[in-house]
């Protein structure tokens, strides 16, 4: 696959030294094969973590090959509130992470097909500056649910944030009013959006369009929830149990229809889209 | 609570108390004194108001005197009758709401509740709700929509409440639904923030038609502390962070946030009820009349179009 | 008020005697003059305990005077069953209900005037069978649904039910869903249902109409829930709280608009049903 | 589950079953013997369930080996994918339900959940749903409501929970709530009970265009025992009371409240599994087969007419 190649590239050409052979998972710390790592598209196979991805991989393993069409490219980043913080100008670290990911901003939209099935994605990079909300995030999507409402297409928007993006401000904020109206005009048209939230999904983008999914899934103990597991602790002065704020939690507490593995990801949006009778 | 910038002015006012004091038990008149305090009293509040900073807007906006809903409740409506519960797990007090009369119009009356006791604090848990005050507000909205009236939306709010509990029973599920119906709402939404705008707990109730501020108010993707913490490493720089962030009225209203600033008396809206809340009650009604002439399906649209045009990137 | 007057016909004309002057609080025991407890309409003045009402007594102090016309005094109770008990068949307890109380059915349905507003009202009556829901009440509540969705007017209901009426087996189940199916139309239509739940509202009456109003409300201090207490103190195996189902209890958990004292409660509905904008 | 009815049959089974262990054992063939045990036992079984009584029925209907939603799921579709949660409190494991194909058509699948262990029936609240379990199988009818795909319902249950915590979470809400909306849910809903369908919690997913009961299910406004402690004051009249209430597939059927009954095998659905299944599955898919004919709104005017018709006095 694809992303597997450009890895190789970045980790240049040496010896093969033992971190060239294996991976440690960060979870469970087991030695894993690079090459089985790599097929099992970073997913433990001692314990299910799931690794991040960044959104062209997400997009490599899910559709069709060669379907995919980036879409809104035209949208990118803007500093509404010329902001400046400690570290200087936010302008400054939005070029910063362009330069890094080699993104334009926190989500990815395009066009795709699923075994044939036409759809619209949206993926988000947590890579991108904490897959923060900002305004071209929102714009995206916003556009990528008018994309799918105008060619009657399923919507499906993977998930991976920290929540709004500071730097940005009230604007950050109005996003989830603005991607939230979007996902309500595709739905009162009849017309399927799937939320798949992956590691970590908080904050302002757990409380707008991530949780109001016709179906909500996750990855695998995603870590998922509305405020930051300090500011909770510090809030009631309590411990909070261990699976708090997981998807397996979310689950459990109703807001998520199912949990599903990130390999059998394509085929259970393939098999949920076939119920869709337009 | 005395706020730092006010200072002098609280001296003078505090003068002014002690001289009518002494005036009263002596049998004496201050007259002249008095009058020529009254004139340094209202000349500080000019000034001092004129120049806030936005560090300062936010002691303002956060004032344990400025009104609260309860205030515009009994100040400004000729009926309030509160409807309760969320239809599935509780009342929350964090939010409040029932239909209210202002003048002849009835509305659907829906705001966070602060108290201004600690124990009315403990009620309404500082204004911070939990996912029932949201759930309750979306029922009470969709209500409003039934019976063919406004609804109005007092925003005031540090933010919505980050508990066990509240994550246990979906907080962000519940403010994601509210922003998801409120878009397509049909009937007229009037929000107003009236003191504190926090984040998510603020917007939660927050989508509307026309969205307005008390001049002293401040609406906020995070609060100045948390940000100063996070960007700048050191929660004293708030002051800095409330600047960077643009969160006053003034500054909304240039970003092409809100729609419009509902003025506060000199000297803040702690300081005169009446007028504040005639203020507000001005507004309401203005932009009710204005709202009625619109079409459901027309207000759909242009809600929508209003927010799908919130920061564009050109 | 006229009930009173009947009332005291059935008192009938002996000396003035004890009982005559007192009457005593079921709740909290206090000796109230008769005179002050028919003013307040049985409600106690010293502990706001809401003795019950008949339904013609109910409509008498709720509606504007004169106001009010019966409907849908056709339908009565039916036998489905053919059914017969330990205590003999259902058709002569229901024929005994009807001469004790003078009603055909547990609910009267009708139109009247709330200051001058047309309203359709349906009112239950616990002495009928124990308010319970037979296929009579259901019919009766149906059309008294489909007249207010006729004729544009809001509709009001007064539960007072011990829940199904087992005597007509699974007939009464049925209208559980027939009642809620004509609540669902008037919903569609855009028009007001206000649920008055009075003691007691439990079992399948408040699994069905009484629960669904577009405003809940009660009468202070009633029973209302779904299943009775003893049941679930012997599945359960603990003790339940003491308000548990009552009227308190049910608005603090998201059930219940407001709790309304029966002497506000004509002025209560006048002053909701100002809020309707046709 | 040995049933007092069946007495003869189950020596007769044990019997047959003695035998061919032992014909194994020695290695002897008793073939004559067997075949006129078997012819027994067969007659045995259409003479005995060719008579059950309403309690014997009922004993039918609550049998332990009786196919659950689990069997059905796994003998009658090719796929299916659940899914969880009510968007508001948890995820009840006592009603489950999620997209199944049923050969070529689609359909979501909702029924009460029993289990054969006593783990799975902890887990599974032994069938009695709380508020949670009502609410998710709401949900999910209006996702299929979106997705334009029938809901087929699988009714077992003794009754919704009649918890402390259900009652606080508006078990009476929930039911009440679910009747409303399936009312005029836009989109065909089958019915079927399968084994027990116990009062408010079986009409709670049971509102239908077509409601089937199978053949030894019964449907019931409240259980033998139940009635018979109330209206017999002795809970050991309840099978005179399972009788007055005409709780069985037949009666029902005369009395016009299911439109079918689905033919179990002799010796009832827990001897037979393929061919119980089988019925079940043929009945579902002609009945979508029927209704995808009529239109949304015709659809919904016809199964408002039949549950009004429901009792009528005359
Ligand atoms: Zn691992
Ligand atoms: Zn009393």
């Amino acid at each position: 696959m694809a992303w597997f190649k450009r890895q190789r590239k970045d980790s240049s050409g040496k010896g093969t030294k033992a971190e060239d052979v294996w991976t440690i998972c960060p979870s469970c710390k087991a030695h894993i094969f690079k090459d089985e790592w790599r097929k099992a598209n970073r997913v433990c196979p001692k314990c299910e973590y799931h690794d991040r991805l960044t959104c062209r991989e997400r997009i490599e393993i899910l559709v069709d090959k060669g379907s995919f069409h980036e879409l809104h490219t035209e949208v990118t980043t803007s500093d509404p509130l010329s902001f400046v913080d400690a570290k200087g100008p936010y302008s400054e670290k939005a070029k910063a992470a362009k330069k890094k990911t080699g993104e334009t901003e926190s989500v990815l939209t395009g066009r795709g097909k699923l075994s044939g099935r036409r759809v619209v994605l949206a993926v988000m990079d947590f890579r991108f500056l904490g897959g923060s909300l900002g305004s071209g995030t929102g714009e995206r999507i916003l556009r990528a649910a008018t994309f799918a409402l105008k060619h009657k297409m399923p919507l499906i928007i993977f998930s991976a944030s920290g929540g709004a993006r500071m730097h940005e401000g009230i604007v950050s904020l109005m996003q989830m009013a603005k991607t939230c109206a979007g996902i309500a005009r595709l739905d009162d048209a009849g017309i399927p959006y799937i939320s798949v939230m992956t590691h970590p999904t908080t904050g302002g983008v757990s409380a707008s369009f991530a949780m109001v999914g016709d179906i909500n899934i996750a990855e695998p103990g995603a870590l998922i929830g509305f405020a930051g597991r300090r500011v909770i602790e510090e809030t009631i002065k309590q411990k909070l149990p261990k699976d708090f704020q997981t998807a397996e939690y979310l689950q459990d507490h109703g807001f998520l229809d199912a949990i599903v593995n990130r390999n059998d990801m394509r085929d259970y949006l393939i098999s949920v889209l076939r119920y869709w009778n337009k | 609570m005395a706020m730092e910038f006010e200072k002098t002015l609280l001296e003078t006012e505090q003068k002014i108390a002690e001289l009518q004091a002494l005036a009263e038990k002596k049998n004496v008149n201050f007259g002249t004194e008095l009058a020529q305090l009254k004139r340094k009293k209202t000349s500080l509040m000019k000034s001092t108001y004129a120049k806030l900073t936005p560090w300062d807007t936010v002691q303002v906006a956060r004032h344990n005197e400025r009104p609260l809903i309860r205030d515009y409740i009994n100040g400004m409506c000729d009926e309030f009758l509160e409807l309760r519960g969320d239809r599935c797990f509780g009342d929350d007090q964090g939010i409040i709401g029932g239909f209210a009369k202002i003048d002849e119009r009835r509305v659907m009356l829906i705001g966070h509740q602060k108290g201004k006791t600690t124990e009315d604090n403990i009620k309404s848990n500082f204004g911070m709700a939990n996912p029932e005050g949201y759930r309750k507000a979306l029922r009470l909205m969709k209500l409003a929509e039934k019976f063919r009236i406004p609804v109005v939306c007092l925003i005031d709010t540090p933010g919505a409440y980050p508990g066990l509990e509240a994550e246990a029973r979906g907080q962000a599920q519940a403010i994601a639904q509210n922003l998801t119906e409120m878009s397509r709402l049909a009937t007229p939404i009037i929000v107003i923030v009236t003191g504190e705008g926090g984040s998510g707990g603020a917007i939660g109730i927050g989508v509307g038609d026309v969205v307005m501020m008390l001049a002293n108010s401040v609406y906020s993707v995070i609060s100045p502390e948390g940000c100063a913490s996070i960007l700048w490493r050191d929660g004293t720089k708030a002051p800095i962070a409330a600047d960077a962030l643009k969160i006053t009225a003034d500054s909304l209203l240039k970003l092409g946030i809100i729609d419009e600033i509902i003025p506060e008396p000199i000297g803040g809206a702690h300081r005169n009820y009446t007028e504040t809340l005639q203020s507000v009650k001005d507004a309401i009604l203005k932009n009710i009349e204005r709202l009625r002439k619109t079409s459901r399906k027309r207000l759909v649209e242009k809600r929508f179009a209003k927010y799908a045009a919130m920061g564009r990137y050109y």
